[in-house]
């Protein structure tokens, strides 16, 4: 059996979480609450409650990074100091540690944003192909729902979607 | 109390007016871009002539081995931080009303950096040269002197600008999506179709979205700091009479948000007008902003006045003569007009009056921006022409032309930048706006929220 | 290999200069100007002219102060209030003081001046950038922009005088900082000249070119760390340490002083240059 | 010096190991300069192909390429006759330092002398000889030039030929005796715009000679009355060595320096005690100084005492403006330290009394026992044809007058800049246009050289033979070689030596043809006398090339006798200046270190070295004290007017607390019209507006007698100047120290 991806546009964000609500509730066969997915012109924390929340791992790139970057910073410039500039500079040591600590906490942060930014996209997918099934309407101030199901769920989407006022319907056969 | 941002407004409607700032500013656009131009080209016949007689012709010599290139410099560094402290302090802070000003002071931010950036090139004796300041492997192994603050400047700059043009960015993702979707041909399209990263506004990617940014801006702020510490540090660092300095960082961290907030009132001002975004760039928001320029001005002047009690009641006779010289000899002019700048003038700010009269707000945030320069001024040029050796003074030396003209064509330069980003990138956030409207249609217990008619 | 390195010898990595524990071996070339002898005649100044290919910029450029006097002589006058500079002038020669822990080196973003190994401040032209930090630093100001390109300029080297230039030193291009080497090009000679013959150089073997002139014989040059240097001689008798930054004898209260003493040693610079104090008679 | 000496030494032994000859030597040494004078503009790259390559896979072993080698010579940038070494490398002198043979300055050099090449290698120097033609010269070949001397001076009275010449010695000067003697023609006037002259004429009638010795480092007090012997003054740089020893002797006994004056010179801002003393009455002070000797108990000769008689110090110090209380102090510093030594130098040369002045000075030395103590017996000169016949105004007065008479048809110049150096009232270039024909021998187209019929290019010093005697001399007696460090710059060129000889064979050819050039008269004429020279056990070859590589050849001389009793019976000396109305304030034109005369103002380290006092540079300027200033209403900078009753100029004003309130100073040595590019134009010429009063015994210009007004021209400018505007002080700064010499103990130094 193919499945099929439905994409409904609500007007208001409310209706969209009570269609969210219904569906998970209904357990249709053939359709999995995870495969659903929310577009929204606007953050909107307070679908967790409806979607069950779902990790975010950028973080960890964060931490990755920022140590690296510091790591990094330090042992490189102490070993150009200390490997192949090793020449007395205003009575200062070869290797001055206040200096090379502001140099490190610099490519701390710098290492830090970078593979934020990393992780962002990983994360995130980005970047990617759009779906088919998208509206521009999402950018400005709708809220889309695309649910992916056998042929047999069609119906019942379209019930539920229908009963909690959605503006249009878009479907179309997946790959 | 005046007309704030409507939460009725239409999220339609928003997108329409802030994407039509992309097509059809007024008229008056042009012509500020015109000028920019022309200045920027004043500057660049400068940097031409000094390149090829020498750093001679700036009039700067051997006691004045600095002058308004350094000035200009810090002035612009100095700058970039309000944008840093609009979009991450205030996103920490959860201050809705930073939402709709916010981009363009990120904006201002890279841009006024890449500026300063210029200066220190502009400074250098040998140009051509200049990539023996960047620590890159060479057959010589030779590597920058890491112990130079002129060295953590590069590092700290360098960090600085990728990381907030990066900030700028990200931030701009969703927006840059929603031009793509609104905009059908020409260059734009593919422009913003590529930028936009094929964003679709998923739970997910708004998930994730929402950390990084958090992250970055965590991030952005103890950078913003220590950027313009070091800069103090080029300063705090030395021997000279003046510059030796332990309240220095944080002096300057103060002074540059102080110069950065002038200066986004003064933008603020421009923008509103010339991209007609009285809906968004609303009164009440720059009653916001004058109230915390006025904070950050009290902030500077007591910093200000900490320094010069520091070296007052301090037993460093050269230093204090440095003081003596310098509220007395022949910067006295400049000296008392950046106190005044600096210190009298922003008291304007704490009347209700003034907080939200648009033209005086103009010229006085111009006037505060001039004050700001003239204190970089008065850190650099009495130091070198009153320092330790009495025999090297010299109070004779001023800046020739070609520096003034660089300093002028800087602001033009800066001006360009600014004008084309905001023609050519929505420079009012329009998902933040709406994020904002949201949030107070809730807050209003309007429910549903009344979106545009259809 | 580097981080061994660094693991193995930090502590000489660590290691602040200048210090008792350890001090240069084989060179430290120092200086010491009786000012009691120098009637400020300015032939020092010239000598290095001739000798350190100085440009001369002429009147204009002198006038915005781009002169270029590695040497040059001070005069200050001492009469308080009195109408008349009745004990005469005090002429100081004044040249890079090569600070054991010089201001000018830790700031030079490029590295471009440096502490060598016999204890002089080397300036590093083709590395200089121009950011003239080190002479901002430098509480004596002795450091000098090349604020032109003199090569190229009028009347500074026409044909033929081009052709006194000492082929020993190079001729600094536009954009370049410069100051006093301490007439580095004659002591690398009688350096290699000391090694070929497998000793050091001896007292008196080299001269830097303010010295070889002066009619007074108001300078001495030499190594510090050579015990029969008549520097270093000096040096010990007005009990003047290089490594210290507050003389002991400064703070005794003796009938009899010592008139060795370092200018602006307070700033911690441990300069290499001892002065001896101007002597006046007290009878008249 | 060891370092170079070696060097110096080790050359020259291979030289005379070798035997090699010497102009060989001068060819190989000199392809860098012939190379540069056929490429004229001095372009050395190889790439233009203009030029010669010496190899120097082979060459002869004294030229190691890179390895400066060292020929001794002898410094012509002023008289002193100091030995100087120059660096040769590649043939190219590169550089003057001092010679280490030559007793006069030790291996020492003053900035002037370094100068030398800058003179050498001058973009402005004349490269062929020029015949006038209307208002400008055209190049002439020097056959043309000598036939054309020949001519003129044949078809004349021999009476009518004239020699102007700045100070000559040695062989040169043999060489132009004889020539004025195959004339017939006794008309030679030796010009020295500044000069001991009238020390001179006044040791002469105290001492019997006109330069005794002066031995500072035997004196433990030194008075001297306006002589600036460290910058200036004779031998600046020989005294300044001894300076040296007489400020930090052995025993640690630091000699004390008073000097007085009315302008502060260079050595007066050495000094311990600088008392500036009403301009004129130097005299009178000497006197008042043996009265109060006298008073406290100084044994002195009744005529002397009477001379002296009314001197009281109340009296001298009304006079002189010298507080009682100095003079006082003075005179028991005189007394109780002894031997000391008194100087006359501007006190002498400066006043219409100045004779008068300069011997109740040489009365002082007298009175205390310093004559053969620390003023000594020279040795006299063997051959008495070469000593230096010296020179003085006087002598530039007697021509300009024959001038002004038609006396003069045909004129030789050299070694001298009239037209510069003579003031107005002179009228002397209106006298030389009577002069039909004028010979200019010049090294720049200066001003004397613009005004002439024929200009003839001299060799640099160091591209010259010559022997020279200096007139003041340490120790016996010396003649001074001066030899070629280089290749001529130009083929255009010729040694003034050569000149005269072939000026010579035109006259007396049997005697003079037989000899190639000058060298080789100079040679022979040395050889010749070799035993006179010391070389007496030498063969001729050694000899000489002993000579040049020493660079000195001592004479022996025995010591003339000195007389030390001058009888104070004929002695007056005049009361002070009477005020002057209209010109209220007397002008001291200030021999500078470095400027002198004049004559090396286009040499640009010294326009470039400060002026020790004033830090000033590339000007000249009107040194007034801030009293004086403030009376007028001037302060520094600004533009005034200074007028004499012979003529104005203008200057920037600088004021400083050396100088007495009635008097201002103009530097010499600035102002020229002409000369070349670095002189031209830079300064004014206090030399124009000098007055004509003539010291009253010897003739000499007063040189101090002016009387001037000062008026504000109106413009003011930022002094250039080395100073910054913290002047002179140090601001409480550690920078500059001085300490009472009672305070230390220079005997444990080392």
């Amino acid at each position: 059996m193919s499945t099929r991806h439905l994409l409904a546009l609500f007007n208001d964000f409310d209706e969209a979480v009570a269609a969210i609500a219904d569906l998970r509730a209904a357990n249709i066969k053939g359709f999995d609450i995870d495969d659903l997915i929310l577009k929204s012109p606007i953050e909107h924390p307070e679908v967790e409650k409806v979607l069950g929340d779902k990790p975010v791992n950028v973080q960890w790139f964060t931490l990755v990074g920022a140590t690296m970057g510091g790591l990094l910073a330090f042992i490189l410039v102490s070993a150009a100091q200390g490997n192949f500039f090793a020449q007395l500079k205003g009575g200062k040591p070869i290797i001055p540690l206040p200096p090379n600590f502001i140099l490190t906490y610099e490519m701390f942060i710098l290492g830090g944003v970078f593979i934020t930014i990393l992780g962002f996209l990983i994360c995130a997918g980005l970047p990617a192909k759009r779906s088919p099934l998208y509206s521009v309407k999402v950018s400005e101030d709708q809220i889309g729902i695309l649910v992916k199901g056998d042929e047999s769920a069609v119906a019942a989407f379209k019930a539920i979607f229908t009963k909690h006022k959605a503006l249009e319907i878009q479907e179309e056969a997946a790959k | 109390m005046e007309k704030d941002i409507r939460e009725d407004i239409a999220w339609a409607q928003i997108n329409k007016d802030v994407l039509k700032s992309l097509e059809s500013p007024r008229r008056i656009y042009w012509v500020i871009l015109l000028i920019a131009i022309a200045m920027v080209g004043v500057a660049v016949g400068c940097e031409i002539y000094q390149y090829q007689t020498g750093m001679g012709v700036a009039n700067k010599n051997n006691s004045h081995v600095w002058s308004l290139y350094i000035a200009t410099f810090i002035f612009w560094i100095g700058m970039s931080h309000s944008g840093t402290l609009l979009s991450a302090i205030l996103h920490l802070m959860h201050a809705d009303w930073r939402k709709p000003i916010y981009r363009f002071a990120e904006a201002m931010t890279t841009f006024s950096l890449m500026t300063a950036g210029l200066f220190v090139m502009v400074h250098l004796g040998r140009l051509w040269q200049v990539y023996y300041v960047m620590p890159y492997p060479n057959e010589r192994w030779a590597w920058p002197n890491f112990q130079s603050p002129l060295v953590w400047d590069m590092f700290a700059i360098a960090t600085y600008l990728s990381s907030s043009v990066l900030f700028l960015y990200v931030g701009m993702i969703p927006d840059l999506a929603i031009c793509r979707d609104n905009i059908h041909a020409g260059w734009r399209k593919k422009l913003y179709t590529i930028m936009s990263l094929g964003w679709e506004g998923t739970d997910r990617q708004w998930r994730n979205f929402r950390m990084t940014y958090l992250t970055i801006a965590c991030f952005l702020i103890p950078l913003a700091v220590s950027v313009h510490s070091i800069v103090a540090s080029d300063f705090a660092m030395s021997n000279m009479p003046g510059w030796h300095v332990t309240s220095f960082p944080p002096y300057f961290v103060a002074g540059a948000l102080y110069s950065g907030c002038a200066a986004i009132i003064t933008l603020f001002i421009i923008l509103r007008y010339v991209f007609r975004f009285e809906e968004y760039m609303t009164l009440p928001i720059m009653k916001k902003l004058v109230r915390l320029t006025f904070a950050i001005a009290m902030v500077w002047t007591y910093l200000n006045l900490i320094e010069f009690a520091s070296v007052w009641y301090g037993h460093d006779q050269t230093a204090k003569d440095q003081l003596i010289f310098k509220a007395t000899g022949p910067y006295a002019p400049y000296f008392w007009a950046m106190i005044f700048f600096g210190s009298i003038l922003p008291l304007m700010l704490a009347f209700k009056r003034f907080q939200t009269h648009l033209p005086i707000l103009f010229v006085v945030s111009i006037l505060l921006n001039v004050g700001m320069w003239l204190e970089r001024w008065m850190i650099i040029s009495p130091s070198f022409a009153h320092g330790h050796y009495p025999w090297a003074w010299d109070h004779d030396q001023w800046p020739s032309l070609i520096q003034w003209g660089m300093v002028f064509g800087s602001f033009g330069w800066f001006t360009l930048l600014f004008m084309v980003f905001c023609k050519v990138f929505p420079s009012v956030s329009m998902y933040e706006v709406k994020e904002m409207v949201y949030h107070r249609t809730l807050a209003q217990k309007h429910k549903p929220a009344v979106k545009g008619d259809y | 290999m580097s981080i061994t390195n660094l693991l193995e010898n930090w502590s000489d990595f660590r290691h602040q200069h200048p210090s008792e524990d350890r001090p240069h071996l084989e060179y430290k070339w120092a200086m010491s100007i009786d000012l009691d002898s120098c009637t400020g005649c300015n032939a020092c100044s010239v000598a290095c002219y001739a000798e350190n290919n100085l440009p001369v910029v002429g009147k204009e450029k002198f006038a915005h102060g781009h002169s270029h006097h590695w040497m040059r002589i001070e005069r200050y006058w001492d009469n308080d209030g009195r109408e008349f500079a009745d004990q005469g002038a005090q002429f100081l020669p004044m040249l890079c003081q090569h600070c054991e822990s010089a201001p000018c080196e830790t700031v030079c973003p490029v590295g471009a001046t440096n502490h060598t190994a016999d204890g002089l401040n080397s300036q590093v032209y083709n590395r200089c950038v121009g950011s003239r930090y080190c002479n901002a630093n430098c509480p004596y100001k002795v450091r000098y922009f090349n604020w032109y390109d003199y090569p190229t300029t009028d009347n500074v080297w026409p044909a033929p005088m081009e052709q006194q230039l000492n082929p020993d030193v190079t001729v600094r291009g536009k954009g370049v900082m410069e100051k006093c080497t301490f007439c580095v090009q004659r002591l690398t000679v009688a350096k290699s000249d000391a090694r070929t013959q497998g000793r050091l150089v001896l007292d008196g073997e080299v001269q830097t070119a303010c010295q070889q002139v002066c009619p007074t014989g108001a300078i001495t040059f030499g190594n510090l760390v050579d015990p029969l240097a008549k520097v270093g001689k000096q040096w010990m008798q007005q009990q003047v340490d290089l490594n210290k930054d507050k003389q002991a004898k400064d703070a005794a209260e003796e009938a009899v002083k010592l008139r060795g003493y370092r200018i602006l040693e307070e700033l911690r610079t441990y300069p290499s240059v001892m002065y001896l104090e101007q002597l006046r008679e007290s009878d008249i | 010096m060891a370092r170079s000496q070696d060097k110096d030494f080790q050359e020259v032994s291979a030289m005379i190991e070798n035997g090699f000859n010497r102009r060989n030597f001068l060819k190989v040494l000199g392809w860098g300069g012939a190379t540069v004078a056929l490429s004229g503009c001095g372009n050395t790259s190889v790439e233009d192909g203009r030029e010669f390559v010496t190899s120097y896979a082979e060459t002869a072993d004294y030229i190691i390429p890179s390895i400066g080698t060292y020929f001794n010579s002898t410094c012509a940038q002023c008289d002193a006759g100091c030995g100087i070494m120059g660096r040769v490398r590649e043939g190219r002198v590169l550089k003057l330092e001092g010679n280490p043979e030559s007793p006069i300055n030790n291996g020492k050099m003053c900035g002037l002398g370094q100068a030398g090449v800058q003179a050498h290698y001058n973009p402005d120097r004349i490269r062929e000889p020029l015949l006038r033609n209307g208002d400008r010269g055209e190049a002439i070949t020097w056959e043309k030039a000598l036939e054309l001397i020949n001519e003129k001076v044949g078809s004349v009275n021999p009476e009518n030929v004239a020699f102007l010449t700045g100070v000559v010695s040695g062989h040169v000067k043999a060489l132009l005796n004889n020539y004025l003697d195959a004339l017939g023609s006794g008309h030679h006037y030796v010009y020295e715009a500044v000069a001991p002259s009238v020390v001179r004429a006044s040791n002469k009638k105290a001492y019997g000679v006109e330069m005794p010795r002066l031995s500072l480092d035997k004196a433990k007090v030194i008075v001297s009355f306006g002589a600036d012997f460290l910058g200036a003054w004779v031998s600046p740089v020989h005294f300044s060595q001894q300076y040296a020893r007489f400020r930090k002797p052995d025993n640690g006994e630091r000699g004390v320096l008073v000097q007085v004056e009315s302008k502060m010179t260079l050595t007066g801002a050495n000094a311990d005690r600088w008392l500036a003393i009403r301009p004129g009455t130097e005299g009178i002070l000497a006197l008042g100084l043996i009265n109060s000797l006298a008073a406290a108990g100084l044994p002195v000769s009744e005529d002397v005492a009477a001379a002296v008689g009314e001197y009281t110090s109340d009296r001298v110090s009304k006079d002189t403006g010298v507080s009682a209380e100095h003079i006082g102090k003075l005179a028991a510093l005189l007394k109780e330290r002894s031997p000391s030594l008194v100087i006359a130098g501007s006190a002498a040369e400066g006043y219409a009394h100045g004779s008068q002045n300069a011997a109740a000075i040489a009365l002082l030395n007298q009175v205390l026992g310093n004559v053969g103590q620390t003023v000594e017996a020279p040795s006299s000169v063997p051959f008495p044809q070469m000593a230096p016949s010296t020179g003085n105004s006087f002598a530039l007065q007697s021509l300009s007058d024959d001038m002004a008479q038609d006396k003069v048809k045909v004129l030789f110049s050299y070694g001298a800049n009239p037209v510069f150096t003579a003031p107005a009232f002179f009228k002397l270039k209106e006298n030389l246009k009577k002069v039909p024909f004028k010979v200019v021998f010049a090294h720049y187209m200066d001003e004397t050289a613009v005004e002439a019929d024929l200009v003839l290019p001299l060799n640099s010093a160091l591209e010259d033979w010559a022997t020279l005697m200096p007139e003041y001399i340490a120790e016996g007696a010396q003649l001074n070689i001066r030899q070629p460090l280089m290749e001529k710059m130009y083929p255009g060129t010729l040694g003034v030596g050569d000149i005269l000889l072939a000026m010579l064979k035109q006259r007396r050819p049997d005697e003079y043809n037989d000899y190639e050039d000058f060298y080789s008269y100079l040679r022979s004429a040395m050889v010749s006398n070799k035993d006179a020279l010391g070389g007496a056990d030498e063969d001729d070859d050694t000899f000489w090339e002993t000579a040049l590589s020493h660079g000195v050849v001592k004479l022996v001389g025995e010591p003339v006798d000195m007389t030390g009793s001058m009888s104070a019976a004929a002695l007056v000396v005049p009361a002070p200046f009477a005020e002057d109305a209209t010109y209220p304030l007397h002008l001291i034109p200030a021999v500078s270190a470095s400027m002198r005369d004049g004559r090396n103002a286009n040499e640009p380290w010294l326009q470039e070295s400060p002026d020790p006092l004033t830090t000033i540079v590339w000007d000249s300027w009107v040194e007034m004290h801030p009293k004086t200033a403030a009376k007028l209403g001037i302060v520094e900078g600004d533009i005034v007017e200074v007028a004499s009753k012979s003529g104005a100029i203008k200057a920037q004003a600088y004021l400083f607390p050396g100088i007495h309130p009635d008097v201002v100073s103009v530097p010499l040595g600035y102002g020229h019209e002409a000369m070349g590019r670095y002189a031209k134009g830079v300064g004014a010429n206090a030399f124009s507006i000098l007055d004509p009063v003539f010291d009253n015994e010897t003739g000499e210009l007063a040189m101090h007698e002016t009387r001037v007004k000062v008026t504000k021209a109106g413009q003011r400018v930022i002094i250039v100047k080395d100073e910054g505007p913290a002047g002179g002080s140090q601001m409480g700064r550690r920078i500059a120290l001085r300490i009472p010499s009672n305070k230390v103990n220079l005997s444990e130094e080392v």
